[in-house]
């Protein structure tokens, strides 16, 4: 980043057993996608920047003002905070209808009631619930109530945007629809928003650069192209679809456990090697000519996956294999039966663990 | 808590007395002395206001002796024949100006009670003190706006030692309880309105000889000193 | 009433009807028995004959419509001073909360005779504030109006406080923290989230105030007295026909009784509603 | 208490501290003042040199347990039959339930001596009930400790009823929904969802229950009596003790206000505590 | 379906201004998928299934018991139907620790308390949270929460198992994980299964057939190849990833609006034509050469779209492209720009409308 960040916070807090501690710096106008698994700590980071959960220790600096720091003693009540959040579980405020739950933060920064619902009224038309405006949350169904919840965020126009899986609720085609409303509206927004989603495709689509967070931690970060050519652990590998392995390389070859694999690219020491499932192929026996990674594995289960089958492998390393019914027929598939896999040194990937 | 059959009525030497709260303290003390001069008799006592009292013994309670604080409330228990024999005049009471100690306004008679600013609480006329103030304000020719008509001779007395009265119209023996607090100021129409206690044994008494016995106690000279003691004054012979 | 009704219809599958378990219904039934039955006696009781004759005394019409005003008043007090701190006994964590908790709840054990005396002791003429209030503004308390609506407040305070903050407490504070990062103080998310969140709660305690204080006897007429007009109210004149004349008590606290229903049952079911 | 605290922090950010706004914390603050200043009135007049003799005395123990213990069985059968009936208007609709629901704040409105007079219309020796329990049974209540209990049950039942039904429709019904979904009945949701959900609200209401029932006097000495030891618990000791002795009234009721404060201040929180 | 189906319903319920409609059959074992739009009535069917909602008109039998029969005044309450439900919102006793919210319908299927808690943990374990038995409901990331509300439903082992979005929050691992655990319960299951999901892969992994409703009726319904091959909805087109377009078809030709497309299918009177983005090429000028379909548009809009770029047209038809980042350079695409686009006769499909 060359602009200095907008925010920039170090996340350290505390929930029962549960310890967050996260770096975080978004430049002014960047959307910064959170990633992990569930339980890994996204909403709780949220929490803190939204100034629901005090930090126990670092710091948060938003736009040059300090939010949060404990050493300092200051602590600044999310109503001076200029966030936005969509909440997980929405909490829409179940007295107002759509419209005014929408208003509610126009009206709290100054607007009278006519012009608070006349934007809250073009955000509802923007998230396509123009007509659901008059309804209470409890009338609204699951989507409907999600984009009610972005609406409400979006009408503050903060400065820190924070979004908890914003679309997870929406059918496919209003999912689009939505994000590319968001993608719209995050091209001229001026701050810095931060999205938490489970969708892939949702922070390729918004972000500008991934945060992956596990057990609290940072465990990695960058654009989708390096997280996804690059994963570092195995939630980003089965997040972008690839095998992931650890082992030690010397030059074209790393050793993972007792398999020897050769690779692409040169490294020396600790490496990672990742290649998608679709480059693994099975064989009913050994295989000859070009594969150089080579070795014999047992089938532990067999799914669809989209028009192909999606093969569970373990053996000297644990792997999927993608093939296509054809070739799944012809090899009599079931768990249990033996099978070579092969995968071509050119589609394997080595890089610095 | 105490065993859950009622009391009185159960014979063997017994007696429940239902009297009137303004009885407490003479009472306690009276039946304290019956007991021990009739040992091995046992006086139990419910003190509330007369009229619930008499609400109590006509829905049936346990009751062998009813002293009420004016004849009016006695006679509806006569009137539902509740009693076994008629009532008779344990004791008088009779009005007094209860004045903040050291009568700081210098109230001397009814009259002064109407002067310019000054307070005064009456009892309100359904009750016995109250009946009494009015006979004796009339008989004074008295014409006065009280600040509050009080629901017994206590709320009065309260309010004149809380200093939030000037002056109240009250009964002789509750000015003498409150000596400590209030003056009390004799004034002559007083002998026009004065309340009499009436006592009587009911019909359904356990055991109507002891209760009998208490009634004659509480009219006998020792019961009549005690009386007399706090303030009340003797039955007219 | 059709609870019977409804447990008839418990046994077999009913058509929206929900079904309602005989070990709900017994107990409640007789809960609504007990409070009633007494009821019964007294209307059984009552002289009706000479009814029209009794609503007839101009006394009568006043004193109600003296409770009616002072209940009110002494509610909307309750309301305002009431709301706030069930608020902060349930929201805001301060030391000895606990023992202030306790100590809201003081006027009701307290016997209201002796809660009157303990109003004259503050805001008597000669009382700790009273003397002060007469001295500064020539302001007295006892033996006006105002003085009812006091003593009528102070005893009944504490429903509204206990039962908002039960309300409070039962409610997801997540609403508030929503109001909050949209930019709502604590001030607005309390008058525009919380309250309105809350409202069932506070309607049930102003309902349980109002008629707490449109029955208040003992700490009314020790501290405001009794004069017709301006300090009597239903109960009082009830208890001074209960000196002489049980019937027209029973009469009396019946028209109350009648008033205090139709008002209570003509509220909308929204005041007491969910939102 | 550091509310003064907490407002003085409020001006600038605090760490965790929440701030209290003024508008809130003002009226608060009077509130309480306004619930406490008259105990302090009481305290400043309370003959303290003569307490100790006067705790002596034997019957001020003994009506000190009693009102415990007779409270506390109140509350208990008011918790028995108001949490049905409570659910009952929260969560059943039947026909008339606006007029049951009125229904029930009447032992609220009704003079409390009146309501002793009810009592014994219906359960005396001669009552409705009572000749029929006497003759069948050979029970009689009035002017028994059990009377105390039942006398008390009848002016506090009203608040429990009120305050749980507060919080049964604050409460969503749709935790409800997914017990039915999981296989529970009516009564098993009702114990094993509903009432754990509203627990704040149903302790609330025993709280102002139990508070009530300790404070009662007027229905109690109507229909129980004023039996030393048996029925005569502090408030009817109190009323006595007004009659003669201003001072001793005040000590009594103070001991019993003591008394009960820290017994509520006492209760973990959680008993008031959300779930 | 040659079975006698197991569940037999045809649901008419209100919600205020939104009616319910819907005819739904589910044989022995069978998994059906119920989808469509945000406030198309899913959560309502459910409820109507599980006695939550009591139908105005229509039927509702499960194994040839009825359950709802207004016109017969007959209902059974939700206690009493052999129903589990996922809830959109979990709905998890906010009073009760995770073991014991699982717990719950076992007690009531008359386990004692540590036979309950047994299979409970039994079911925690296999959703992955058995470290979070003990926490309560609030103490859960939305996941955790998300897949105990699963757990729960799963527990009781139900005839009818109603299911919504019960996925829906799981980070894309978990999900991977969760959809094969359930996958293979439900492999195993004897009774009706009926899955609310947006994820068509969802869908297409765990359903036998696929239901699609629409404001309240149902649209289209079939197994995932036919629906995929055959859409008949704007909504049914999007989630499966073609253009759709209706016209009236004469042999090979169909007309949609001023255009007439060629198609490999024949058909005759009314009909629906559809092909995917990907067979969408654009040209800078009118291309010579084979596709028989080609008319002029105008772009309106670029987002990136996995490796691609999917480009929205305007003109004669509304229509979406795939094209690569390579191609879009070289077009130099943006809203506004005017292009050709051709799609081959052989990749376009048209259908009896
Ligand atoms: N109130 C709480 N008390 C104790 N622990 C909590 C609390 N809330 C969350 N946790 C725990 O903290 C961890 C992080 O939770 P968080 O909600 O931040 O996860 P998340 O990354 O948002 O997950 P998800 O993708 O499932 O929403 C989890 O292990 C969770 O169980
Ligand atoms: N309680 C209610 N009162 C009135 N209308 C309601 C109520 N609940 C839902 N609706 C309306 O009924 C329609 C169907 O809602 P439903 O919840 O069944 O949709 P859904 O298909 O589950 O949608 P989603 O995918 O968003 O969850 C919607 O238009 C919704 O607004
Ligand atoms: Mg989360
Ligand atoms: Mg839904």
């Amino acid at each position: 980043m060359t602009a200095p960040p907008l925010l920039d916070a170090h996340l350290v807090a505390d929930r029962d057993a549960f310890q967050l501690d996260v770096r975080l710096r978004i430049a002014a106008g960047e959307v910064v996608a959170l990633l992990g698994p569930n339980g890994a700590g996204k909403t709780t980071a949220l929490r803190a920047l939204a100034g629901l959960h005090p930090l126990a220790a670092g710091h948060l600096t938003l736009d040059g003002v300090d939010l949060d720091r404990p050493d300092r003693r200051r602590w600044v009540p999310p109503e001076r905070r200029p966030v936005g959040v969509v909440f997980q579980d929405y909490l829409l405020f179940p007295h107002l209808r759509a419209l005014d739950n929408v208003a509610f933060g126009p009206r709290r920064q100054g607007a009278d009631r006519s012009a608070a619902r006349e934007r809250a009224r073009g955000w509802l038309d923007r998230v396509g619930l123009a007509e659901q405006a008059r309804r209470r949350p409890r009338q609204l169904s699951g989507g409907q109530a999600q984009r009610v919840a972005l609406a409400r965020a979006l009408a503050v126009d903060p400065t820190l945007l924070l979004l908890d899986e914003p679309l997870a609720a929406l059918d496919a085609g209003t999912r689009l629809d939505t994000r590319a409303e968001l993608q719209r509206h995050l091209g001229g927004h001026s701050g810095a928003t931060l999205l938490v989603t489970h969708d892939p495709l949702d922070a390729f689509v918004l972000a500008d650069r991934l945060l992956i967070v596990e057990h609290g931690r940072v465990v990695q970060e960058g654009d989708a192209a390096s997280v996804t050519a690059r994963p570092r652990t195995d939630y980003v590998a089965r997040l972008v679809g690839l095998n992931l392995h650890r082992g030690r390389a010397d030059g074209h070859t790393v050793r993972v456990g007792e398999l020897t694999l050769t690779a692409a690219d040169r490294v020396v020491g600790d490496a990672f090697v990742a290649f998608p499932p679709a480059a693994v192929a099975l064989h009913p026996a050994r295989p000859d000519g070009s594969p150089r990674n080579v070795w014999p594995a047992t089938v532990t289960g067999v799914q669809r996956h989209g028009d192909n089958l999606r093969v569970q492998l373990d053996g000297p390393i644990t792997v999927a294999a993608d093939v296509t019914p054809a070739a799944a027929a012809h090899l009599r598939l079931a768990p249990g039966q033996r099978v070579w896999a092969a995968v071509k040194a050119a589609e394997t990937h080595a890089y610095p663990a | 808590g105490g065993d859950d059959a009622p009391a009185g009525t159960a014979g063997g030497g017994r007696v429940t007395v239902f009297a009137a709260a303004s009885l407490t303290e003479t009472f306690t003390r009276l039946g304290r002395d019956f007991e021990a001069a009739h040992p091995g008799t046992r006086v139990t006592f419910n003190f509330a206001g007369s009229s619930a009292l008499a609400t109590q013994i006509s829905q049936g309670a346990p009751a062998d002796v009813f002293a009420a604080a004016s004849p009016a409330t006695m006679k509806t228990v006569t009137g539902a024949g509740e009693a076994a024999a008629s009532p008779v005049t344990l004791a008088r009471n009779q009005l007094v100006i209860a004045v903040p100690r050291g009568n700081p306004r210098q109230i001397a008679g009814l009259p002064d009670l109407t002067r310019p600013g000054a307070k005064v609480a009456l009892c309100a006329e359904q009750v016995p003190c109250g009946a009494a103030a009015r006979t004796a304000l009339d008989a004074a020719g008295v014409r006065l706006t009280p600040a509050t008509l009080e629901q017994d001779v206590k709320g009065a007395l309260a309010k004149v030692k809380l200093g939030e009265v000037d002056a109240a119209l009250v009964y002789r023996t509750d000015a003498r309880a409150a000596a400590s607090d209030v003056d009390a100021i004799e004034f002559a129409e007083s002998d026009r309105a004065i309340n009499d206690y009436p006592i009587v044994v009911l019909k359904r008494a356990g055991d109507p000889a002891t209760a009998r016995a208490f009634v004659d106690h509480v009219r006998s000279d020792a019961g009549r000193a005690v009386l007399t003691a706090a303030g009340f004054q003797p039955p007219q012979a | 009433m059709r609870t019977r009704d409804t447990a008839a219809r418990a046994a077999r599958p009913a058509r929206r009807r929900p079904r309602v378990p005989l070990a709900l219904l017994l107990p409640a039934g007789l809960g609504l028995l007990f409070l009633v039955l007494p009821l019964v006696g007294l209307l059984a009781r009552a002289p009706w004959t000479t009814l029209p004759q009794r609503l007839a005394q101009p006394g009568v019409l006043t004193a109600l419509w003296l409770s009616l005003q002072t209940a009110t008043l002494a509610t909307l007090l309750c309301v305002l001073l009431g709301v706030p701190l069930a608020w902060l006994l349930a929201r805001v964590e301060f030391p000895g909360r606990r023992l202030v908790r306790a100590l809201v709840t003081v006027p009701l054990v307290l016997p209201p005779v002796v809660g009157g005396v303990a109003l004259l002791l503050v805001f008597g003429r000669r009382g700790l504030l009273g003397s002060w209030l007469d001295a500064t503004f020539g302001v007295t308390l006892p033996f006006t109006t105002a003085g009812v609506v006091l003593a009528e407040a102070f005893v009944a305070m504490p429903f509204l406080v206990i039962a908002v903050e039960g309300a409070l407490r039962g409610a997801d504070p997540r609403y508030e923290e929503a109001a909050a990062t949209l930019g709502a103080g604590r001030w607005t998310t309390f008058t525009h989230v919380t309250l309105p969140l809350v409202a069932p709660g506070v309607a049930a305690g102003a309902v349980l105030c109002w008629a707490r204080a449109l029955g208040e006897f003992g700490a009314t007429i020790t501290f405001a007295g009794n004069y017709p007009g301006r300090t009597q109210t239903m109960p009082l004149a009830v208890y001074l026909a209960l000196e002489t004349d049980l019937p027209a008590a029973i009469v009396l606290s019946l028209i109350l009784l009648t008033v205090s229903v139709a008002i209570l049952a003509g509220l909308r079911d929204r005041w007491v509603g969910a939102p």
